[in-house]
C-alpha cells in the first residue's frame, strides 16, 4: 500500500521539453512511473521519451486519460502551469519548481481552495512510493520497499534521513517532500492524516525545518489524531533570526516564531521523539517497529 | 532583498505617500549641505540593513550646526552590528503627538498577505506582537482580489487609530499594499506613521523587503540589489548563485539543499563546534561551483576548517568526488583542512576516488562533522 | 406573509449621511422599516434621524444586530461598499446605486458566490413589503397589503403596473425591484422561486426588458417549477439593436439576442401570458385571483 | 461609449499589439500626404460608428495615387448608415493568408468577462456566432483573478489557430484582456487579426467600447468621449445628464425610469405612432431638467407631437406639475404639441395643476399616447 501515487497513477509531465523535465521524464519512466503525456505549449505533436507532447494541459488529460501531473517549468511560468494543471480538476498536482514568487503561490492557493485538487509543493522533490512510482526528482535507486511512511520540508535532507533507514533496512510506503517554501500545497498535517488512514504504513519520519508553525500545527495533530507513531527531526536549530537558510521558507522571524526550539519542544509533547541527529531518528524508527 | 530606507522611501513618495522631505548624504560635508536646505532639528540616519538602528546610535536628531557634524561624524563610518555606515539619510525632524505602526506581510499559515495597524508605533513591532498582541490590529486580503478599500479602514479602526487621521492612515495602507503587490514585496511597513499637532500623517521610516525569487519581474528592483550588499561575501554568494548566510563561529560548511547543510551547521554545534557559514551549493556539483564554494569558504578569515558534505541524489557520488579532485587540484596550496562526505548514489566510488592527499574523507555524515570540528580546534591553538 | 423583509429586518443604511441616504433612511423609517443603523466612513458617532452612525458596517452590524443594508453609496464607492456589506455575512445586501461599474460588479459576482449573502441590485428601486418594511427608494404609498409577488427589473414601471392592481383594489405580497443592471444579484429566477415558496403570493407578475437572457432563463422555471399563476410585460419591444434604452443592462445584441420577442415567446410558450400595455397586466392578474 | 478604429489602435499600439502603419486625415490632401508616406497598397477606411463599414463603401483599397484620391473624395463627406464621415484612416494594406477573430465581453448571463477566439475572422462575428457557434471558442475569466495566459493558449488552441502563429494570437489576447480590465472595457475586438504570409499577426482592425459608468476612473478616454459624438442631438444628451436614444418616429417621447420610457415606446407603436425618441429624465423634474428635455425633444425636426409621461415615486405629483408648467411658461410658444399624464404620489393635485393653456392633460398611460399618436397624424397632415 502506499498513499496518492502508485503505478496505476497517469501522470503528464508540463515542461517535458526541457532539460529537466526531459532527464526527470526519463528518470520516472525508468523508475516504473506511468507517465502518459507531456505539455508544453507550442510543442504539441513532438514525442519525448515516446511520450505524446500537447500544447495544453487539458487536451493531455484528455487524450491521455492522465490523474495527476508534475510541474518542470522555470519559476516565472510555473504558476501559470500550476493553475491550468488546477482548471483540469486533475487529483494530484506535484510542483517541483524552485523560486516562484510567492505572492504567485498566494494566489495558487486561493485557487486551490476552490478546487478538489491537492497541490504538492512547490519547491520540493516530489513523491515517491518505492517500487511503484515516483513523481519528481527524488533518487529511486535509495528508497526502498516497507512500511515507514515519511514525510519532509527538504530534499537531500529526506535521502539522509531514507538512507539511514534503508542501510538498517527499514523500507518506505511513501516518501513526500513538501517543499521548503512559505506557501505550500500539501501540509506536515495533510500528509500525517493520510499515513494515519494507510494500514501499511506503521511508522511515520516527519523532518521539519526551522520558520512557519506548520510543525506545531503537525504536533497538534499528532497528539490529537495519531495512532502510529512519529519520529521528528528538525533542521535549523543554530540558524540565526532573519536570514534565509536556503529555503525561502526557511526563516525565523525577528520575533522568535518559527524557530526549531518551539517545534522540537511541540513534537515532544505531542510524544514525538526528536533526534539530535540523523542517525537517532533511524534509532528512535527501529525501536517503533 | 532589503531595500533601504531611501530607496523605500523614494518609492513610497512616487506612490503618494507623505514623507519628510530628505536628502542622501555620504560624507560630513554633504550632511552639512544637507542639512542646511533642510533645516533643524534634522535626523541623520545610517543607511544600513540592521535592526535597532536608533538603539545602536544609528539616527541621531541634530539641532544645530554643531550637532549635525557631531552626529556626521559619529555615524559614518562607524560598525553598527558588523556593517560599516557609508551613507547617512539627512530628514527635516517631525514634530508628531503621536505614533503609530502599518504594514503588510506575508501570513504563510493562511498564506494570505495580512495588513496590520497598531497604535504603538515608534517601537519594535515585533515585541509589541509578543507582549500585547491585541494592541495590532490584522485584516487578511483575499491575493485574487488586492486590498479592498473598506478593508484598509476597518482595520485602521479597529487599531483604534484617532478617528481624525483614520482615513489618511488608510489611505497610507491601500497605497502599501498596492505597492507591496506591484513591487513583489515581501514586507513592507512604515513605522512610524507620526501624526503632527495638525493632524497630518507623515511616514517617518520605511522597511520595504523584495521577494528575492520574485526579481526577475523587478528590474528597477534588482538594480538596487547591488547597492544593497554589505557584506563582501554575501555579495559573492549572489554572484555565485549561491545560498550563503554568513555566521560567526571558526567551521567553514558547504553542501547540497538547504535542509542537508542546516543539518550539518547543526551538528557542528551538537559536537562542540561553531559554524562559520551556510552554504547550499544547490544541485550537482561541477568542479567550476565547487571552486567557487571553497574560494568563499576559505576567504572567510574566520574559518579554521572546513566540511563538504554532498548527498548524491540524480547526480553520481563518483562525479562529484571528479569535481572536487579537480577543483581542489587548482589550488596551489589548500589554506584550511578539509573534510569530505559523500553520500547517496555511487558513493563509495566517489569516496575512493577522492584525492586523500587533499582532503580527508569520512564515511557519514557524523563522523565527518566531528573530524571538522576537531580539525578547527587544533587549527586554533 | 411576505418575501426577504418584513417588520423584523434590522436594516443598516451604508451611506446614510449622503442626500439619497438621508432622505430615503428617513422615507423607510416612516414606512415602518426597522432602520437601526448607518455605516459611513469617518462619520461615526453621529445620529441621522435618532439612528446611531458608524464608521464601519461591521461595527453596525455587531453593534445593532443587523440582518440587512442598503446600500446609497455613490458609484465609485458603491462596489466597495457591497464587498464590506458581504463581508459581514448579512442575511440581505440590497444596492440601490446606478451606474456602478460593470467590471466592478463582475468581481462582486465572484465574491458573492464565496458567501451566503443574498444581494439585490445593484440599480434597483429596492424591496416592499407592504404595510411593514421597505429597503430602497419605492414610494411606500402606491403600495397596498395582498396577495400578490411582483417582481421587476425598472422602477417606476413597478409603480405603474403596481398602480393599475392598487386601483383596482389588488394588493401585494411583496414587491421586487431587481435592477436594470447587467450583472445583478438576485435573479427573476431566484424571486420567482421564493414567490412560489411563499404561501400568501396567489399570483406573480413579472416585469422583463431586453437584453441578455433572464426572462428565457425564467420562463424554463416558470415551466418547470411553478404552479403560481404569473403574468408578465416586457418592455422595449420598439427598441434598436445595440442602442442602451437608458439602463445598462437593456440592450438587444447585434446579433439578436435579447430581443423583446424572445423574451414574450418564451414566457408564452411556458404558458405566461404577457401584456401589451400595463392595463393588460393587471388584466391578466385578475383573472388569477 | 464607442472608440473610433485609430484611437482603439493607438491604444493597442502602445499596449505592444502589432497594428499596420497608419495616419488619420480629415482630407482629400491629408489622404494624399500620408499614402505617399505609406505607399501602396493602402485602405482608406471611414472613421465613424457604424458596423459593416465596407460592405456600405467606407473602406477602399488604393493601389496608386488615382485610387487613393477618389476613395478619398468618395469616402469623406459620405453619408454612412445617417453618420457623416469626417475622418478616414490611410492605413498599409496587408498582404494576409488567413484571418482571425479575437475579443473579449461581459457575458451578463455568468456575470463573468469571457475571451471569444475564431478563425473566421474578418466578417461579421455575430452571424458566425449565429450560424456556426462551434466556430468560435469561448474561455471565460475570473474577473478577481484576471486571465491566466494558460487560457489565452486553452483558447487559441481550441479554436484551431495555425500552430506556427497561436502563441502570438494568445498574447495578443491577453493584451487584449489587461486593455480590457484596465480601460473598464465593455468590449474590445481585433476583426481581423490578419496573418501574413510570414506567420507575423497584424490586428488590421481595433473595436473598443467604453463602460459608461466607468468613465469617471478613466479621464484619458472620457476625454474622447467629445469626438465621438456624432449626433447633435445625442452630444448634447450628455451634455444634460439624459439617457437619450434617437429613433426615426415623429412622436417625441419623455419620461422618467428607463423601464417605463421604453414602455411609452412600446405604447405610441402599439397604437400605430412611430416614436422619435428615448429620453428619460431620471429622478425628479426641476423645471430646468424639463426645459432641457423639451427643448432636445422640441429641436428634433422629426418630432410632430411630444407626450410627456411622469410616475411620481418620492417625488410627488403636484412639483412635478409646477416644473412643467415653469418651464414651458418661459417658452415664447409651444412648438409642438405636448401631452401630459402625471401618475403616483399626489397625482390628481399635479394634474390639477397643470396649465392647460400650454399642455394636453390625460389620466393614464394608454390615453396620453394615444392622443400623442392622434397629435402626431394631426400635424402631419
Amino acid at each position: 500500500m502506499s498513499i496518492l501515487v502508485d503505478d496505476d497513477t497517469r501522470v503528464v509531465v508540463q515542461g517535458i521539453t526541457g532539460g529537466e523535465g526531459k532527464f526527470h521524464a526519463d528518470q520516472m519512466m525508468e523508475y516504473g512511473t506511468n507517465v502518459v503525456a507531456g505539455a508544453v505549449p507550442g510543442k504539441g505533436g513532438q514525442k519525448v521519451h515516446g511520450v505524446p507532447v500537447y500544447d495544453t494541459v487539458h487536451e493531455a488529460v484528455e487524450e491521455e486519460n492522465a490523474d495527476a501531473s508534475v510541474v518542470f517549468v522555470p519559476p516565472a511560468f510555473a504558476a501559470d502551469a500550476v493553475f491550468e494543471a488546477l482548471d483540469t480538476n486533475l487529483e494530484f498536482v506535484v510542483a517541483i519548481t524552485e523560486g516562484i514568487p510567492t505572492q504567485d503561490m498566494a494566489k495558487v492557493n486561493k485557487r486551490l481552495s476552490e478546487t478538489d485538487t491537492r497541490l504538492l509543493g512547490p519547491n520540493c522533490p516530489g513523491i515517491i512510493t518505492p517500487g511503484e512510482a515516483k513523481l519528481g526528482i527524488l533518487p529511486g535507486n535509495i528508497f526502498s520497499d516497507g512500511n515507514v511512511g515519511l514525510v519532509s520540508r527538504s530534499g537531500t535532507l529526506t535521502y539522509q534521513v531514507v538512507d539511514n533507514l534503508t542501510q538498517r533496512g527499514i523500507g518506505q510506503t511513501t516518501a513526500i517532500g513538501i517543499g521548503g517554501d512559505p506557501i505550500i500545497g500539501t501540509s506536515f498535517v495533510d500528509a500525517l492524516e493520510l499515513f494515519e488512514a494507510d494500514e501499511e504504513t506503521d511508522a511515520v519520519v516527519m523532518c521539519g525545518e526551522i520558520g512557519g508553525e506548520d510543525e506545531e500545527e503537525a504536533a497538534k495533530f499528532i497528539a490529537e489524531n495519531m495512532d502510529t507513531p512519529v519520529a521528528g527531526f528538525i533542521a535549523g536549530r543554530t540558524a540565526p533570526p532573519g536570514k534565509r537558510m536556503g529555503h525561502a521558507g526557511a526563516i525565523v522571524s525577528g520575533s522568535g516564531t518559527g524557530t526549531a526550539e518551539s517545534k522540537i519542544s511541540a513534537l515532544n509533547d505531542a510524544g514525538v521523539p526528536v533526534g539530535d541527529t540523523p542517525e537517532e531518528v533511524a534509532d528512535h524508527i527501529e525501536s517503533f517497529l | 532583498m532589503k531595500l533601504h530606507e531611501y530607496q523605500a522611501k523614494d518609492i513610497f513618495a512616487d506612490a503618494g505617500i507623505p514623507v519628510p522631505e530628505s536628502r542622501l548624504a555620504s560624507s560630513v560635508d554633504e550632511v552639512m549641505d544637507a542639512v542646511e536646505d533642510i533645516g533643524y532639528p534634522a535626523a541623520i540616519k545610517a543607511q544600513v540593513h540592521v535592526g535597532g538602528r536608533g538603539k545602536a546610535g544609528g539616527i541621531k536628531i541634530a539641532t544645530s550646526e554643531e550637532e549635525a557634524r557631531e552626529a556626521a561624524d559619529s555615524i559614518l563610518g562607524m560598525d553598527l552590528k558588523g556593517y560599516t555606515v557609508e551613507q547617512v539619510l539627512v530628514e527635516a525632524g517631525v514634530d508628531f503627538k503621536n505614533e503609530l505602526y502599518v504594514g503588510v506581510t506575508m501570513d504563510r499559515g493562511e498564506g494570505k498577505p495580512v495588513a496590520m495597524v497598531s497604535t504603538e508605533g515608534g517601537v519594535d513591532i515585533e515585541s509589541v506582537a509578543e507582549e500585547t498582541p491585541d494592541a495590532i490590529a490584522r485584516e487578511h486580503i483575499d491575493p485574487a482580489f488586492g486590498m479592498h478599500p473598506y478593508q484598509a479602514r476597518k482595520v485602521c479602526y479597529e487599531a483604534g487609530i484617532p478617528k481624525e487621521v483614520a482615513l489618511d492612515v488608510a489611505s497610507i495602507l491601500t497605497t502599501l499594499y498596492d505597492l507591496y503587490e506591484s513591487k513583489d514585496a515581501s514586507e513592507i511597513e512604515v513605522n512610524p506613521v507620526m501624526i503632527t499637532e495638525d493632524d497630518e500623517v507623515v511616514a517617518a521610516d520605511a522597511v520595504m523587503n523584495i521577494d528575492d525569487d520574485a526579481l526577475f519581474r523587478q528590474p528597477e528592483l534588482a538594480e538596487m540589489e547591488e547597492e544593497a550588499y554589505e557584506d563582501e561575501l554575501e555579495k559573492k554568494a549572489g554572484e555565485y548563485g549561491f545560498d550563503y548566510v554568513r555566521l560567526s563561529g571558526n567551521v567553514g560548511i558547504i553542501g547540497n539543499g538547504a535542509g542537508l547543510v542546516m543539518t550539518t551547521l547543526d551538528l557542528v554545534d551538537y559536537y562542540g563546534g561553531k559554524p562559520a557559514n551556510f552554504l547550499d551549493i544547490g544541485g550537482g556539483a561541477k568542479a567550476e561551483r565547487v571552486t567557487h564554494a571553497l574560494d568563499m569558504v576559505f576567504s572567510d578569515e574566520n574559518v579554521d576548517a572546513v566540511v563538504f558534505n554532498i548527498f548524491g541524489g540524480i547526480t553520481r557520488g563518483d562525479e562529484v568526488a571528479k569535481g572536487i579532485n579537480e577543483a581542489l587540484e587548482a589550488f596551489d596550496e589548500i589554506p584550511k583542512k578539509v573534510v569530505v562526505r559523500l553520500a547517496g548514489t555511487n558513493a563509495e566510488e566517489g569516496m575512493e576516488i577522492l584525492n586523500t592527499d587533499l582532503v580527508e574523507v569520512e564515511k557519514t555524515l557524523e563522523d565527518a562533522v566531528q573530524r571538522a570540528v576537531q580539525n578547527a580546534e587544533e587549527a586554533n591553538q
